[in-house]
């Protein structure tokens, strides 16, 4: 695998992964949604993370991301043991997530949504502000960017398209950076070219020495960029391969779970 | 060395507002006097069924004795009626003696609030009223009403209520703005001493008519008497609550104790409190029990 | 609608990593039977109905818990409760009504004036009552519908409405009181009156009371003379409602409406009939509230049920409804009403300083509900 | 074109179009979301709605399901000018619609959701009541049926991952049916198995002689049941294609909107 | 936090269809600059208050609308406002605080005894008076976030324990009665006593009065002494407010957790944090108003603030706040509570029978509402 450390960012230690968890267990009350997960990120990799419907994906995610607290189980950060309290815990050690929800704030404007929690200020307290004028620009250009061209950055998030609204998340999660960055489903409401932006962004993100989960149920997507695979089902680990292990094709029959899709798909004339 | 004596008080009054206070004071004093064991039940605001519900309440616990207001005797009188067939010794307080006797209590002690807005009513018109506003803080609530009625019936001229609330900002503006715009309005009564009165004096002197507008008030209040004292307003009525209080706990302590009982009703109002008498008031007035 | 029948093709194109139909699921703990009990909102208030009857059981007189007592204290539950209930109801479809309180005294002077001005039958009395006060309901209903305001805004003009016609209404029919009164002398000849006023299953107390069953007064008769029709009305309404709201159409359509107004539209459920609807259903209990009132105090005055929309929203909290709608029970707002009369009434029977009472109900409520919240929580293992 | 008309439900002319609009205008305030848009949708196929992100497809399918009324042009059900006062009118008129968001209640269960407003019931009057025995086992076998294995069908939609909620939505539309069926982005939260088995359903449904819209970003889905192809672009029509017009290439470049993109796409290894 | 520049080589990948980027979108309509001022919530409120200062330039006494007259209504609304705009600003964050009104009493309270039992001065006392206060508001926030119960249900049982407690210990305080008095006395000789009671701009407006400018009194003394104390505050306290909302961080943080406290907390927004710290600020600006009446009366009881919790959510409701959060201004509330002092207090300058009285506020506040929001509908095209 081909770790390309751009200067002025190395990682911590190539050595030690960013994320590692063992054995991680979730229940909600007598639904168990996790039940024994591992898996390890890092630096300059990406990490695909596969399953089908209800596998618990996104619940493992949020554990990462410090939305749920896991019932049991071992998650080291830069191989020490952590607890988050909560999502700024998550943010501030550096792990930054866009959620299958994408939690964005559907009254506020796609500005005030792209820089919440970490506005830019001007001015001395007690005249300190955000300076609205330069959130604006950045929201703007970040978007066309990412292939959005948004009429009017005070328009409320709510009246935007469900493409328009993920590209907003992504945008902002790639703005702000972090050490790792956990993508969920980011393609699933995208347009053919915003799509491939993002894959763009992975790529991206990846060469300046990041660690990256992209949870997404298109083989093709994980496959151009993924560097290794791993694959949930029912809730646990279905096992964790590098990208010169597996082959497209047993990677799709293990995201969906048997061969008999095989007959599906040709049935389909293997569009899937 | 028998069994201690309790006696309940069930007041329509809440127990934040100062007058239905007074009551309480006296009912306690004379209960630490007499060394038996009072209980006082208020409802949380001005609400018949929730009055009726204390009462029988009260029943339920066979107490030695219970007082009680009477401010709607259709309402009151069930429970009224299943306390006396228990036996339970009554006394009315606060209200009207013929009210007392419609619900079947034979003693009561207090004012009619009619007669004693009528007596206001005249006191004003003496002072040479002929257009009155009658301030009523809680409008709806009978007791009150009663009052307003009986002042206009005494006063005579032109009586319009105005109705307010338990703000004294808000209650001062409202009069203030009345009197504004009608210049001809020469008299204002207020049905409470501590929201109404006294905004009612500032209101007069914010507008720069002190003198020419004659101001009275229902009950007591150290600052309203204050006002009397200095002749910013003209009295205040005083039903002496602190005895509506006191006399029936001592009555019905006497009933349990010897069986002694007074043969009729007491009257512990309407007396006017003028300039004169009332510094000599104030003191006992900032100690809840005038 | 021609339901489209893919079951022949389709059945053999299920997935086949889907695991044989177990009852068991791998992913599922194992719960007890109690625990699945507790789920239910339902059953979350009666925790805090435990906590505040323990409290009075050690600070209160013995006289709470006799029979008499507790009718007592049910009556005023009930009467609130019949309002909480619908105004539960109400809420988890997501609105809101605080023109109930003042619906009481408008409905009671609508009563009074055709029982007692009109001499009306007490059937035909009741019949104009409700119907006035259900044609209330519904002008409240289509102006949030139309105007799309909030509820709360909206009741809340027709609180002051509703109280200030009633207090100009009284004055006209009665001539210048706030008090109207003769409800007795008027109703004492219906066949319906039993219906409306004093104590049901009075004989069965009294051949109780006979058999020293249950406690009698010196004269013999029963100290408890019965169970306050309010209380009847009150079970049977709130069965009505956890029927309807559990096992009807109409039940699920409130539970949409308020969970989320736009997303059942979409899914083509009424949403401004099911609210018209409710805030008909809730004037039409205020009014309910209001006749089994002034028919127990045979008087009605322009102050009767002030405040009592607050206490119908506090008492359906307490029960677990959701302030935002879509969520709630008629049985959670049932036990509300009990645990508010209950701590509104049995501080009388304490030893308390009226002085404290209010500290004292503000405490209980809130412990009653962390306590029903937290059990509630810990149950399910919701988080 | 094979229309093939199942015995029982024959469409009810063939020649005139279920849905025909002209020329669409829909303005928010000061937002133009549509300029002019039209298409026609026959019985027994699939239309697929294609565009990129704000393209104004969402709008256009909730106009033609009576969530909004359009501010001017033409409306034609079975060829004659409709209105919609709302979303009953256009499910009454036999348009069922999957929309974007899914139009789900989050703190109702599964059953719940699956049945709303249209709950079989069982009984007399005053004693009629929903069936929720029947519409519990209804509910867990057709999302058996869709490839989801739901844990309880009294769970929580909100509770619901993405993908299985996402699922109810459809199989609820399959399964009541109508004279035309709208898939707003169907897939996009679905795993393969999933996927597979909703083209599936798109197929069937067409077999048996309905009209179908259906909204989608990825080509492939688009090229392997569409008949037609309508591309919209910043809220116009930028034309409608026959199958056999165009080449799924073709295709591609213009939901992406230009030749640009083929770079990207090599640059990706063609796995957009 | 590392931020990744990824502009160089990003920047040549931009998508090429975009079109350059211009000022005009084809998408977007021309839009006047008055639609474009009228879209902003705060100024939806300005169409209900002209229309009701028109119906009593119609219907009321021209002493209305002297300058003195101004002031009478200006008063309660801005004692009214204080509490209004900072509930707005709670609402927006997705709370509700029904204690404020019990905690004018309780603060006033505290006020009394810091200032008159303790002799501290003025400003010491009202410190201690804030503090109090604001403990109050964390301990509300801090069971609110940590229980996760509504904040309805919190703050009222907050609203019946801080009443009794004032009951309790007014009567402690002054050996039994329910008023305490003394607070002109205590607080004459302060430097801080302009600032907290009387009016303010005396001078200008004696000036003003000398040369006739201003209606004037027979003895020469302006008819309207100043500006009263609490207007300025109010105003001051809606543009700090306002400010904060608009241009802060913590204004978007409030936006946020109001908006979705899941999605924002989500976000990294510390919501917990934001909610806490605007339960503090409601408390205050209740200790506050109580601090402004009693200076102004003179004196406080155990009644001061009886329902001014509930006024306060009328008035930010009337000023568009959404009673689910995420959404409102500060102006207005302001307006709201303007538009709530005009209708209560003008109607004393008409001649309307008073028993009208509540008809009459309820219809006016429905109506404002109404005319409000469809203005604000009509303009910015939402439906
Ligand atoms: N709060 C909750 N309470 C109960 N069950 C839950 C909760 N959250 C998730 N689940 C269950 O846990 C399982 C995993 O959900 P999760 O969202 O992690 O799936 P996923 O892998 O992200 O699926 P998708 O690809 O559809 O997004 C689901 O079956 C879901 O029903
Ligand atoms: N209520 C509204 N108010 C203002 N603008 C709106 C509203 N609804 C939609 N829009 C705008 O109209 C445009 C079209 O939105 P629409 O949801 O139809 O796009 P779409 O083609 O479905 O996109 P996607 O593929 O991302 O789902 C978007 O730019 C959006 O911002
Ligand atoms: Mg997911
Ligand atoms: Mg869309």
């Amino acid at each position: 695998m081909d770790q390309a450390h751009v200067p002025g960012t190395p990682p911590d230690n190539a050595d030690t992964p960013l994320i590692e968890i063992r054995d991680i267990r979730k229940d909600f009350g007598h639904v168990i949604a996790l039940a024994g997960v591992s898996l390890v990120v890092r630096a300059g990799e990406v990490l695909c993370l596969l399953g089908d419907n209800g596998a618990g994906k996104s619940t493992l995610i949020k554990t990462l991301s410090g939305v749920h607290q896991p019932s049991s189980g071992h998650f080291l950060v830069d191989g020490k043991a952590r607890h988050f309290a909560g999502p700024r815990d998550a943010l501030n050690a550096g792990i930054a997530t866009v959620f299958q929800d994408l939690a964005m704030i559907p009254l506020m404007s796609v500005t005030r949504n792209f820089f919440m929690g970490r506005e830019p200020t001007k001015g001395m307290f007690p005249f300190r502000r955000v300076d609205f004028e330069q959130c604006r620009h950045v929201t703007h250009d970040e978007m066309r960017r990412i292939g959005i061209d948004v009429r009017d950055p005070d328009q409320a998030v709510g009246t935007l398209s469900g493409g328009e609204r993920q590209c907003v998340a992504i945008a902002r999660a790639v703005y702000f950076g972090a050490k790792v960055l956990i993508l969920d489903e980011p393609t699933s409401a995208l347009g053919v070219a915003q799509t491939s932006m993002v894959l763009r962004y992975i790529n991206l993100v990846k060469a300046k020495g990041l660690g990256v989960i992209f949870i997404t149920h298109n083989v093709r997507h994980a496959y151009a960029v993924g560097d290794s695979f791993t694959v949930l089902k029912r809730g646990r680990t279905l096992g964790t391969f590098a990208k010169n292990e597996i082959q497209m094709d047993a990677l799709q029959t293990l995201m969906a779970g048997g061969k008999e899709l095989q007959e599906l798909s040709t049935d389909l004339n293997g569009t899937v | 060395a028998d069994k201690e004596i309790t006696i309940i008080l069930v007041d329509h009054g809440q127990a934040a507002d100062p007058f239905h206070n007074v009551i309480k004071r006296g009912a306690q004093d004379a209960a630490k006097q007499m060394g038996i064991h009072l209980e006082v039940r208020q409802p949380q605001n001005f609400d018949m069924t929730q009055m009726a519900n204390l009462l029988t309440a009260a029943t339920n616990q066979h107490p030695d004795g219970i007082i009680t207001t009477i401010p709607d005797a259709d309402a009151l009188s069930g429970p009224i009626h299943a306390a006396l067939a228990q036996g339970i010794p009554m006394i009315a307080t606060n209200g009207a003696p013929s009210t007392a006797h419609k619900v079947g209590i034979t003693i009561n002690v207090g004012q009619d609030e009619r007669s004693a807005g009528i007596a206001a009513g005249k006191a004003m018109e003496a002072a040479g009223g002929k257009k009155a506003i009658c301030v009523n803080h809680e409008v709806g609530n009978s007791a009150l009403d009663d009052r307003c009625a009986g002042f206009a019936e005494g006063f005579g001229g032109s009586t319009k209520v105005l109705p307010t609330e338990l703000d004294p900002a808000t209650a001062k503006s409202k009069i203030e703005a009345t009197l504004r715009s009608d210049p001809s309005i020469d008299t204002v009564i207020g049905l409470n001493a501590t929201v109404v009165g006294e905004t009612a004096v500032e209101a007069v002197h914010d507008l720069g008519r002190t003198g020419k507008v004659n101001v009275a008030s229902f009950d007591l209040s150290p600052g309203m008497l204050k006002d009397v004292e200095d002749g910013t307003a003209l009295f205040v009525v005083d039903q002496q609550p602190y005895l509506q209080g006191y006399l029936p706990v001592l009555f019905l302590a006497q009933k349990a104790k010897y069986g002694l009982l007074p043969a009729g009703d007491i009257a512990t109002g309407p007396s006017l409190i003028r300039k004169d008498q009332a510094g000599k008031v104030i003191a006992l007035s900032s100690q809840s029990i005038r | 609608m021609n339901t489209v029948q893919i079951t022949p093709e389709a059945s053999t194109a299920a997935p086949p990593n889907a695991p044989a139909p177990t009852s068991k699921d791998e992913r599922l703990r194992q719960t007890s039977f109690t625990v699945k009990l507790m789920r239910r909102p339902e059953l979350g208030a009666i925790g805090g109905l435990i906590l505040v009857v323990a409290f009075f059981a050690v600070t209160a007189s013995g006289s709470m818990f006799t029979l008499n007592g507790l009718m007592t204290i049910l009556n005023p539950s009930a009467q609130l409760g019949i309002i909480a209930v619908t105004a539960a109801l109400l809420m988890i479809g997501g609105e809101f009504d605080l023109s109930i309180g003042s619906m009481i005294a408008f409905a009671g002077l609508i009563f009074g004036i055709a029982l007692i001005q009109f001499h009306l039958p007490l059937g035909l009395a009741i019949l104009a009552t409700l119907v006035v006060a259900g044609l209330v309901g519904a002008l409240n209903g289509q102006i949030v519908i139309r105007t799309r305001l909030p509820s709360f805004i909206v009741t809340l003009a027709f609180l002051f409405i509703l109280r200030g016609l009633s207090l100009v209404g009284l004055k006209l029919a009665t001539g210048g009181s706030t008090q109207m009164r003769g409800f007795r002398a008027a109703s004492e000849n219906s066949v319906l009156t039993p219906l409306f006023s004093g104590n049901a299953f009075g004989g069965l107390f009294r051949w109780m009371a006979a058999h020293h069953i249950i406690e009698q007064l010196p004269d013999g008769s029963p100290a408890a003379p019965g169970v306050p029709i309010a209380v009847v009305w009150f079970v049977i309404i709130t069965a009505a409602i956890t029927w309807c709201l559990l096992r009807t159409k109409f039940g699920n359509w409130i539970f949409a409406s308020g969970g989320d107004a736009n997303a059942a539209r979409n899914s083509g459920v009424p949403v401004d009939g099911v609210k018209t609807i409710l805030f008909v259903l809730t004037a039409c209990s205020a009014a309910l509230v209001a006749v089994l009132t002034v028919m127990d105090a045979g008087s009605t005055d322009a102050m009767r049920g002030t405040q009592k929309e607050f206490q119908a929203v506090i008492a359906a909290v307490i029960g677990g409804c959701l302030l935002t709608g879509g969520y709630g029970s008629a049985i959670g707002a049932f036990f509300g009403s009990i645990i508010f009369g209950i701590v509104s009434i049995g501080l009388s029977y304490t030893n308390f300083d009226s002085d404290w009472f209010q500290v004292f109900l503000g405490a209980m409520l809130l412990i009653a509900v962390i306590f029903n919240n937290g059990l509630r929580r810990r149950i399910t293992g919701e988080r």
